[in-house]
Protein backbone atom coordinates (compact mmCIF):
# COMPACT_ATOMS: atom_id res chain seq x y z
CA UNK A 1 0.00 0.00 0.00
CA UNK A 2 0.95 3.58 -0.28
CA UNK A 3 0.37 6.22 2.16
CA UNK A 4 -0.99 9.47 0.30
CA UNK A 5 -1.38 12.95 1.77
CA UNK A 6 -2.92 15.84 0.94
CA UNK A 7 -2.52 19.61 2.45
CA UNK A 8 -3.45 23.32 2.37
CA UNK A 9 -6.03 24.23 -0.42
CA UNK A 10 -5.78 20.63 -1.76
CA UNK A 11 -6.92 18.87 1.21
CA UNK A 12 -9.72 21.27 1.55
CA UNK A 13 -11.18 20.84 -2.03
CA UNK A 14 -10.74 17.10 -1.81
CA UNK A 15 -12.37 17.15 1.90
CA UNK A 16 -9.89 14.58 2.63
CA UNK A 17 -6.32 14.88 4.15
CA UNK A 18 -5.10 11.08 3.86
CA UNK A 19 -5.77 7.74 1.76
CA UNK A 20 -3.89 4.52 1.50
CA UNK A 21 -4.13 3.25 -2.12
CA UNK A 22 -2.79 -0.29 -3.26
CA UNK A 23 0.58 -0.21 -5.31
CA UNK A 24 -1.07 -2.61 -7.73
CA UNK A 25 -0.23 -1.40 -11.44
CA UNK A 26 1.75 2.31 -9.87
CA UNK A 27 5.43 2.47 -10.35
CA UNK A 28 5.43 6.29 -10.70
CA UNK A 29 3.93 9.63 -9.03
CA UNK A 30 2.22 10.23 -12.65
CA UNK A 31 0.74 6.61 -12.69
CA UNK A 32 -0.98 7.80 -8.95
CA UNK A 33 -1.74 10.90 -9.81
CA UNK A 34 -3.51 9.31 -13.03
CA UNK A 35 -5.34 6.54 -11.26
CA UNK A 36 -6.89 9.69 -7.98
CA UNK A 37 -7.58 11.48 -11.44
CA UNK A 38 -9.70 9.15 -12.32
CA UNK A 39 -11.80 9.02 -9.29
CA UNK A 40 -14.20 11.96 -10.60
CA UNK A 41 -14.15 15.09 -11.99
CA UNK A 42 -13.67 17.19 -9.50
CA UNK A 43 -10.31 15.01 -9.05
CA UNK A 44 -9.35 15.09 -12.45
CA UNK A 45 -9.06 18.80 -12.75
CA UNK A 46 -7.20 19.02 -9.58
CA UNK A 47 -4.76 16.65 -10.49
CA UNK A 48 -3.87 17.49 -13.76
CA UNK A 49 -3.32 21.03 -12.41
CA UNK A 50 0.09 21.25 -13.63
CA UNK A 51 1.13 23.53 -10.05
CA UNK A 52 0.08 20.38 -8.32
CA UNK A 53 3.38 19.73 -6.36
CA UNK A 54 4.75 15.88 -5.39
CA UNK A 55 6.81 14.49 -2.67
CA UNK A 56 7.82 11.13 -1.79
CA UNK A 57 9.06 10.14 1.65
CA UNK A 58 9.59 14.00 2.61
CA UNK A 59 11.38 15.03 -0.55
CA UNK A 60 10.35 17.45 -3.37
CA UNK A 61 9.69 15.00 -6.70
CA UNK A 62 8.98 15.38 -10.34
CA UNK A 63 6.13 13.16 -12.10
CA UNK A 64 8.35 10.41 -13.02
CA UNK A 65 9.97 9.77 -9.65
CA UNK A 66 9.37 6.16 -9.04
CA UNK A 67 7.18 4.84 -6.22
CA UNK A 68 6.47 1.31 -4.10
CA UNK A 69 4.49 -0.16 -1.34
CA UNK A 70 5.37 1.64 1.54
CA UNK A 71 6.20 4.88 0.59
CA UNK A 72 4.65 8.06 1.81
CA UNK A 73 3.53 10.65 -1.30
CA UNK A 74 2.03 13.88 -0.79
CA UNK A 75 0.27 16.44 -2.67
CA UNK A 76 0.07 20.11 -2.50
CA UNK A 77 -0.19 23.31 -3.94
CA UNK A 78 3.05 25.68 -4.18
CA UNK A 79 4.54 26.48 -0.51
CA UNK A 80 3.79 29.68 0.61
CA UNK A 81 5.64 30.10 4.07
CA UNK A 82 8.00 32.63 5.13
CA UNK B 1 16.72 16.07 15.91
CA UNK B 2 18.16 18.88 14.13
CA UNK B 3 18.88 21.78 16.60
CA UNK B 4 19.67 24.07 13.60
CA UNK B 5 15.53 23.98 13.04
CA UNK B 6 12.81 24.84 14.97
CA UNK B 7 8.80 24.57 14.16
CA UNK B 8 6.99 26.02 16.77
CA UNK B 9 3.70 27.57 17.78
CA UNK B 10 4.77 29.59 20.52
CA UNK B 11 6.43 33.39 19.95
CA UNK B 12 10.58 33.62 19.75
CA UNK B 13 12.69 36.35 21.48
CA UNK B 14 14.85 37.72 18.40
CA UNK B 15 17.63 38.81 21.52
CA UNK B 16 17.71 35.08 22.61
CA UNK B 17 17.89 33.73 19.68
CA UNK B 18 20.99 35.62 18.43
CA UNK B 19 22.79 35.58 22.30
CA UNK B 20 22.77 31.59 21.42
CA UNK B 21 24.02 31.87 17.95
CA UNK B 22 26.92 34.45 19.75
CA UNK B 23 27.42 32.08 23.11
CA UNK B 24 31.28 30.86 23.31
CA UNK B 25 31.22 32.00 19.68
CA UNK B 26 34.39 34.75 19.73
CA UNK B 27 35.77 33.72 15.73
CA UNK B 28 32.71 34.97 14.00
CA UNK B 29 32.47 38.71 13.92
CA UNK B 30 29.05 38.94 11.54
CA UNK B 31 25.46 37.93 12.71
CA UNK B 32 22.64 38.82 10.54
CA UNK B 33 19.16 38.03 11.14
CA UNK B 34 15.81 38.02 9.09
CA UNK B 35 12.36 38.42 10.77
CA UNK B 36 9.55 37.94 8.78
CA UNK B 37 6.10 39.51 10.29
CA UNK B 38 2.31 38.92 9.51
CA UNK B 39 1.79 42.39 7.12
CA UNK B 40 -1.65 44.04 7.45
CA UNK B 41 -1.90 43.83 3.90
CA UNK B 42 -1.29 41.38 0.78
CA UNK B 43 -3.15 42.25 -2.91
CA UNK B 44 -4.96 45.52 -1.44
CA UNK B 45 -7.05 43.43 0.82
CA UNK B 46 -6.63 44.18 4.92
CA UNK B 47 -5.55 41.07 6.67
CA UNK B 48 -6.25 40.84 9.82
CA UNK B 49 -4.67 36.86 11.07
CA UNK B 50 -3.22 34.31 8.80
CA UNK B 51 -3.55 30.30 9.95
CA UNK B 52 0.15 28.80 8.68
CA UNK B 53 -0.13 24.84 7.93
CA UNK B 54 2.93 22.77 7.34
CA UNK B 55 3.92 18.54 6.60
CA UNK B 56 5.59 17.73 9.54
CA UNK B 57 8.56 15.81 8.80
CA UNK B 58 9.05 17.18 5.64
CA UNK B 59 9.32 20.70 7.00
CA UNK B 60 12.49 19.60 8.81
CA UNK B 61 13.92 17.71 6.00
CA UNK B 62 13.94 20.49 3.27
CA UNK B 63 15.09 23.24 5.93
CA UNK B 64 17.89 20.53 6.80
CA UNK B 65 18.66 20.04 3.58
CA UNK B 66 18.63 24.28 2.53
CA UNK B 67 20.75 24.65 5.54
CA UNK B 68 23.32 22.23 4.00
CA UNK B 69 23.36 23.55 0.52
CA UNK B 70 24.03 26.89 2.38
CA UNK B 71 27.10 25.59 4.46
CA UNK B 72 28.45 24.56 1.26
CA UNK B 73 28.19 27.54 -0.61
CA UNK B 74 29.15 29.78 1.73
CA UNK B 75 31.81 30.03 4.90
CA UNK B 76 28.91 30.06 7.76
CA UNK B 77 29.69 29.53 11.37
CA UNK B 78 26.43 29.01 13.08
CA UNK B 79 22.71 29.12 11.73
CA UNK B 80 19.20 28.66 13.21
CA UNK B 81 15.62 28.68 11.64
CA UNK B 82 12.61 29.20 13.48
CA UNK B 83 9.09 29.03 11.57
CA UNK B 84 5.84 29.29 13.38
CA UNK B 85 2.76 27.51 12.45
CA UNK B 86 -1.31 28.07 13.94
CA UNK B 87 -2.88 30.54 13.95
CA UNK B 88 -0.97 34.27 14.04
CA UNK B 89 -2.28 37.90 14.24
CA UNK B 90 -1.24 41.45 12.61
CA UNK B 91 2.81 42.02 12.94
CA UNK B 92 3.31 39.09 14.96
CA UNK B 93 6.22 37.07 14.01
CA UNK B 94 6.37 34.22 11.45
CA UNK B 95 10.29 33.08 10.69
CA UNK B 96 13.29 33.70 12.29
CA UNK B 97 17.01 33.34 10.23
CA UNK B 98 20.43 33.87 12.16
CA UNK B 99 23.75 33.33 10.71
CA UNK B 100 26.80 33.85 12.15
CA UNK B 101 30.27 34.78 10.07
CA UNK B 102 33.58 35.43 10.12
CA UNK B 103 32.83 38.02 7.02
CA UNK B 104 29.93 39.86 6.59
CA UNK B 105 29.15 38.81 2.86
CA UNK B 106 28.96 35.25 3.65
CA UNK B 107 25.78 35.63 6.79
CA UNK B 108 24.16 38.36 4.50
CA UNK B 109 23.97 35.59 1.43
CA UNK B 110 23.43 32.72 3.07
CA UNK B 111 20.41 34.35 5.29
CA UNK B 112 18.97 35.37 2.25
CA UNK B 113 19.45 32.05 0.21
CA UNK B 114 18.26 30.67 3.02
CA UNK B 115 14.71 32.07 2.73
CA UNK B 116 14.76 32.48 -0.83
CA UNK B 117 14.45 28.48 -0.73
CA UNK B 118 12.38 28.37 2.48
CA UNK B 119 9.93 30.15 0.59
CA UNK B 120 9.92 27.72 -2.47
CA UNK B 121 10.30 24.41 -1.07
CA UNK B 122 9.77 23.96 2.43
CA UNK B 123 6.17 23.02 3.01
CA UNK B 124 4.52 25.50 4.70
CA UNK B 125 0.86 27.15 3.88
CA UNK B 126 -0.40 30.45 4.41
CA UNK B 127 -4.35 30.89 5.05
CA UNK B 128 -5.66 34.39 5.39
CA UNK B 129 -8.68 36.00 7.42
CA UNK B 130 -9.46 39.22 6.12
CA UNK B 131 -13.21 40.91 5.53
CA UNK B 132 -13.56 39.01 2.48
CA UNK B 133 -13.27 35.78 4.83
CA UNK B 134 -10.91 32.96 4.60
CA UNK B 135 -8.59 32.26 1.72
CA UNK B 136 -5.08 30.52 0.67
CA UNK B 137 -2.27 32.75 -0.06
CA UNK B 138 -1.11 32.19 -3.72
CA UNK B 139 2.12 31.64 -4.34
CA UNK B 140 4.05 34.40 -5.83
CA UNK B 141 6.23 33.87 -9.25
CA UNK B 142 9.28 36.46 -8.05
CA UNK B 143 9.57 33.81 -5.41
CA UNK B 144 10.67 31.14 -7.71
CA UNK B 145 12.30 33.19 -9.83
CA UNK B 146 14.42 34.79 -6.93
CA UNK B 147 15.27 31.08 -6.12
CA UNK B 148 16.57 30.16 -9.56
CA UNK B 149 18.54 33.36 -9.31
CA UNK B 150 20.97 31.87 -6.47
CA UNK C 1 19.75 65.59 14.45
CA UNK C 2 19.29 62.38 12.09
CA UNK C 3 17.56 59.76 14.13
CA UNK C 4 18.75 57.07 11.81
CA UNK C 5 22.20 57.22 13.30
CA UNK C 6 23.46 57.02 16.77
CA UNK C 7 27.80 57.06 17.19
CA UNK C 8 28.19 55.90 20.91
CA UNK C 9 30.32 54.70 23.31
CA UNK C 10 27.28 52.74 25.36
CA UNK C 11 26.56 49.09 24.17
CA UNK C 12 23.14 48.80 22.19
CA UNK C 13 20.38 46.48 22.53
CA UNK C 14 19.59 44.41 19.55
CA UNK C 15 16.27 43.59 20.99
CA UNK C 16 15.54 46.96 21.67
CA UNK C 17 16.56 48.80 18.01
CA UNK C 18 14.35 46.02 16.43
CA UNK C 19 11.20 46.95 18.38
CA UNK C 20 11.65 50.42 17.57
CA UNK C 21 12.07 49.80 13.93
CA UNK C 22 9.27 47.75 14.33
CA UNK C 23 6.56 49.96 16.51
CA UNK C 24 3.77 50.98 14.74
CA UNK C 25 4.87 49.95 11.52
CA UNK C 26 2.58 47.25 10.34
CA UNK C 27 3.23 47.32 6.64
CA UNK C 28 6.69 46.15 6.55
CA UNK C 29 7.40 42.13 6.68
CA UNK C 30 10.78 42.04 6.56
CA UNK C 31 13.42 42.90 9.25
CA UNK C 32 17.20 42.31 8.29
CA UNK C 33 19.58 43.02 11.35
CA UNK C 34 23.40 43.16 10.89
CA UNK C 35 25.52 42.63 14.10
CA UNK C 36 29.25 43.35 13.87
CA UNK C 37 31.22 42.41 17.35
CA UNK C 38 35.28 42.32 18.30
CA UNK C 39 36.90 38.94 17.33
CA UNK C 40 39.72 37.46 19.25
CA UNK C 41 40.79 37.07 16.30
CA UNK C 42 42.61 39.32 13.33
CA UNK C 43 45.73 38.18 10.61
CA UNK C 44 46.66 35.32 13.38
CA UNK C 45 47.34 37.49 16.33
CA UNK C 46 45.13 37.40 19.46
CA UNK C 47 43.43 40.15 19.78
CA UNK C 48 42.56 41.58 23.51
CA UNK C 49 40.72 44.73 22.89
CA UNK C 50 40.48 47.72 20.65
CA UNK C 51 39.70 51.68 20.61
CA UNK C 52 37.60 53.07 18.20
CA UNK C 53 38.40 56.60 16.85
CA UNK C 54 36.02 58.51 14.53
CA UNK C 55 35.65 62.05 12.85
CA UNK C 56 32.99 63.41 14.66
CA UNK C 57 30.46 64.82 12.11
CA UNK C 58 32.07 63.60 9.30
CA UNK C 59 30.95 60.49 10.14
CA UNK C 60 27.15 61.39 10.90
CA UNK C 61 27.62 62.85 7.54
CA UNK C 62 28.71 60.05 5.60
CA UNK C 63 26.35 57.73 6.88
CA UNK C 64 23.39 59.54 6.23
CA UNK C 65 24.49 60.04 2.67
CA UNK C 66 24.93 55.97 2.41
CA UNK C 67 21.43 55.97 4.29
CA UNK C 68 20.25 58.48 1.18
CA UNK C 69 21.66 56.16 -1.58
CA UNK C 70 20.11 53.17 -0.43
CA UNK C 71 17.12 54.54 0.19
CA UNK C 72 17.42 55.70 -3.80
CA UNK C 73 18.30 52.17 -5.10
CA UNK C 74 15.94 49.86 -2.74
CA UNK C 75 12.24 50.44 -1.52
CA UNK C 76 13.37 50.46 2.14
CA UNK C 77 11.30 51.54 5.23
CA UNK C 78 12.80 52.18 8.31
CA UNK C 79 16.70 52.57 8.93
CA UNK C 80 19.19 52.56 11.72
CA UNK C 81 22.64 53.05 11.92
CA UNK C 82 24.54 52.13 15.51
CA UNK C 83 28.28 52.46 15.80
CA UNK C 84 30.70 52.46 19.02
CA UNK C 85 33.59 54.33 19.18
CA UNK C 86 36.23 53.81 22.76
CA UNK C 87 37.55 50.93 23.75
CA UNK C 88 36.08 47.63 22.99
CA UNK C 89 36.41 44.15 24.95
CA UNK C 90 36.51 40.62 22.76
CA UNK C 91 32.80 39.66 21.86
CA UNK C 92 31.52 43.13 22.38
CA UNK C 93 28.69 44.72 19.67
CA UNK C 94 30.79 47.31 17.38
CA UNK C 95 28.11 48.07 14.50
CA UNK C 96 24.35 47.75 14.18
CA UNK C 97 22.43 48.04 11.10
CA UNK C 98 18.56 47.62 10.71
CA UNK C 99 16.67 47.97 7.41
CA UNK C 100 13.13 47.33 7.70
CA UNK C 101 10.84 46.71 4.48
CA UNK C 102 7.74 45.07 2.22
CA UNK C 103 9.91 42.70 -0.03
CA UNK C 104 12.73 40.93 1.73
CA UNK C 105 15.02 41.48 -1.01
CA UNK C 106 15.20 45.15 -0.43
CA UNK C 107 16.28 45.08 3.21
CA UNK C 108 18.84 42.40 2.57
CA UNK C 109 20.53 44.19 -0.24
CA UNK C 110 20.18 47.86 1.62
CA UNK C 111 21.31 46.52 4.75
CA UNK C 112 24.77 45.04 3.03
CA UNK C 113 25.07 47.96 0.74
CA UNK C 114 25.22 50.29 4.19
CA UNK C 115 27.59 47.83 5.63
CA UNK C 116 30.00 47.94 2.59
CA UNK C 117 30.02 51.73 2.14
CA UNK C 118 30.24 52.26 6.07
CA UNK C 119 33.70 50.17 5.82
CA UNK C 120 35.14 52.16 3.35
CA UNK C 121 33.82 55.37 3.72
CA UNK C 122 32.76 56.30 7.31
CA UNK C 123 35.53 57.75 9.09
CA UNK C 124 36.36 55.23 11.71
CA UNK C 125 39.63 54.16 12.71
CA UNK C 126 40.04 50.93 14.85
CA UNK C 127 43.73 50.16 17.39
CA UNK C 128 44.20 46.91 18.26
CA UNK C 129 45.45 45.60 21.23
CA UNK C 130 47.25 41.98 21.56
CA UNK C 131 50.30 40.56 23.00
CA UNK C 132 52.64 42.35 20.48
CA UNK C 133 51.45 45.66 21.78
CA UNK C 134 48.77 48.13 19.98
CA UNK C 135 48.54 48.72 16.42
CA UNK C 136 46.62 50.58 14.33
CA UNK C 137 44.48 48.11 11.58
CA UNK C 138 45.22 47.99 8.35
CA UNK C 139 42.17 48.75 5.73
CA UNK C 140 41.19 45.54 3.26
CA UNK C 141 41.41 45.89 -0.05
CA UNK C 142 38.65 43.23 -0.14
CA UNK C 143 36.28 45.96 1.06
CA UNK C 144 37.28 48.44 -0.90
CA UNK C 145 36.62 45.38 -3.69
CA UNK C 146 33.49 44.74 -2.65
CA UNK C 147 32.43 48.36 -2.08
CA UNK C 148 32.62 49.10 -5.96
CA UNK C 149 30.52 46.09 -6.97
CA UNK C 150 27.42 47.96 -6.00
CA UNK D 1 43.15 80.45 7.39
CA UNK D 2 42.04 76.45 6.79
CA UNK D 3 41.60 74.43 9.61
CA UNK D 4 43.53 71.12 9.03
CA UNK D 5 42.87 68.02 11.13
CA UNK D 6 44.39 64.66 11.32
CA UNK D 7 43.61 60.94 12.43
CA UNK D 8 44.18 57.48 13.55
CA UNK D 9 47.57 56.82 12.61
CA UNK D 10 48.35 59.75 11.16
CA UNK D 11 47.51 62.06 13.82
CA UNK D 12 50.24 59.84 16.09
CA UNK D 13 53.36 59.97 13.22
CA UNK D 14 52.43 63.96 13.27
CA UNK D 15 52.18 64.26 16.58
CA UNK D 16 49.35 66.37 16.06
CA UNK D 17 45.81 66.32 15.85
CA UNK D 18 44.76 69.84 14.54
CA UNK D 19 46.49 72.96 12.67
CA UNK D 20 46.09 76.47 11.36
CA UNK D 21 47.10 77.04 8.16
CA UNK D 22 47.46 79.96 6.04
CA UNK D 23 45.40 79.97 2.98
CA UNK D 24 47.73 81.68 0.70
CA UNK D 25 49.09 80.42 -2.64
CA UNK D 26 46.57 77.44 -1.65
CA UNK D 27 43.82 76.55 -4.29
CA UNK D 28 43.55 73.01 -3.89
CA UNK D 29 44.03 69.70 -1.55
CA UNK D 30 47.15 69.40 -3.01
CA UNK D 31 48.27 72.26 -2.48
CA UNK D 32 47.65 71.94 0.96
CA UNK D 33 49.54 68.71 0.86
CA UNK D 34 52.36 69.88 -0.98
CA UNK D 35 53.27 72.77 1.70
CA UNK D 36 52.69 70.51 4.34
CA UNK D 37 55.35 67.97 3.10
CA UNK D 38 57.29 70.33 2.72
CA UNK D 39 57.64 70.92 6.64
CA UNK D 40 60.51 68.11 7.36
CA UNK D 41 61.47 64.88 5.66
CA UNK D 42 58.87 62.81 7.83
CA UNK D 43 56.10 64.95 6.81
CA UNK D 44 57.09 64.86 3.32
CA UNK D 45 56.96 61.22 2.95
CA UNK D 46 53.22 60.76 5.79
CA UNK D 47 51.79 63.57 3.21
CA UNK D 48 53.50 61.72 -0.54
CA UNK D 49 51.57 58.36 0.82
CA UNK D 50 49.18 58.08 -2.50
CA UNK D 51 46.86 55.96 0.19
CA UNK D 52 46.05 58.93 2.49
CA UNK D 53 42.76 59.67 2.25
CA UNK D 54 41.15 63.89 2.36
CA UNK D 55 38.21 65.45 3.24
CA UNK D 56 36.62 68.93 3.04
CA UNK D 57 34.23 69.99 5.13
CA UNK D 58 33.37 66.73 6.06
CA UNK D 59 33.10 65.43 2.53
CA UNK D 60 35.65 62.52 1.38
CA UNK D 61 37.17 64.61 -1.95
CA UNK D 62 40.07 64.57 -4.42
CA UNK D 63 43.44 66.00 -4.55
CA UNK D 64 42.09 68.97 -7.25
CA UNK D 65 39.38 69.98 -4.95
CA UNK D 66 39.34 73.63 -4.37
CA UNK D 67 39.62 75.02 -0.82
CA UNK D 68 39.21 78.19 0.51
CA UNK D 69 39.47 80.14 3.99
CA UNK D 70 37.27 78.90 6.47
CA UNK D 71 37.43 75.10 5.22
CA UNK D 72 37.97 72.67 7.60
CA UNK D 73 40.34 70.13 5.84
CA UNK D 74 41.07 66.29 7.38
CA UNK D 75 43.82 64.01 6.48
CA UNK D 76 43.49 60.54 7.54
CA UNK D 77 44.61 56.89 6.98
CA UNK D 78 42.03 54.48 5.00
CA UNK D 79 39.17 53.65 6.82
CA UNK D 80 38.46 50.55 9.55
CA UNK D 81 35.29 50.94 11.43
CA UNK D 82 32.81 48.70 11.02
Amino acid sequence: MIKVVFFAALREQLACSELMVSSENITTVADLKHQLANKNEQWQSLFNNSSLLSAVNHDMVDNDQAIKSGDEVAFFPPVTGG
Amino acid sequence: MNQEISIQTADFSLADEVALLEQNNPIDGAVVTFTGRVRNNNNGQNVSSLTLEHYSGMTEKSLSKIIIDAKTRWNIGRVKVIHRIGELSIGEQIVFVGVTSKHRHDAFAANEFIMDFLKVQAPFWKKERSEQGESWLDAKVTDDTKAKKW
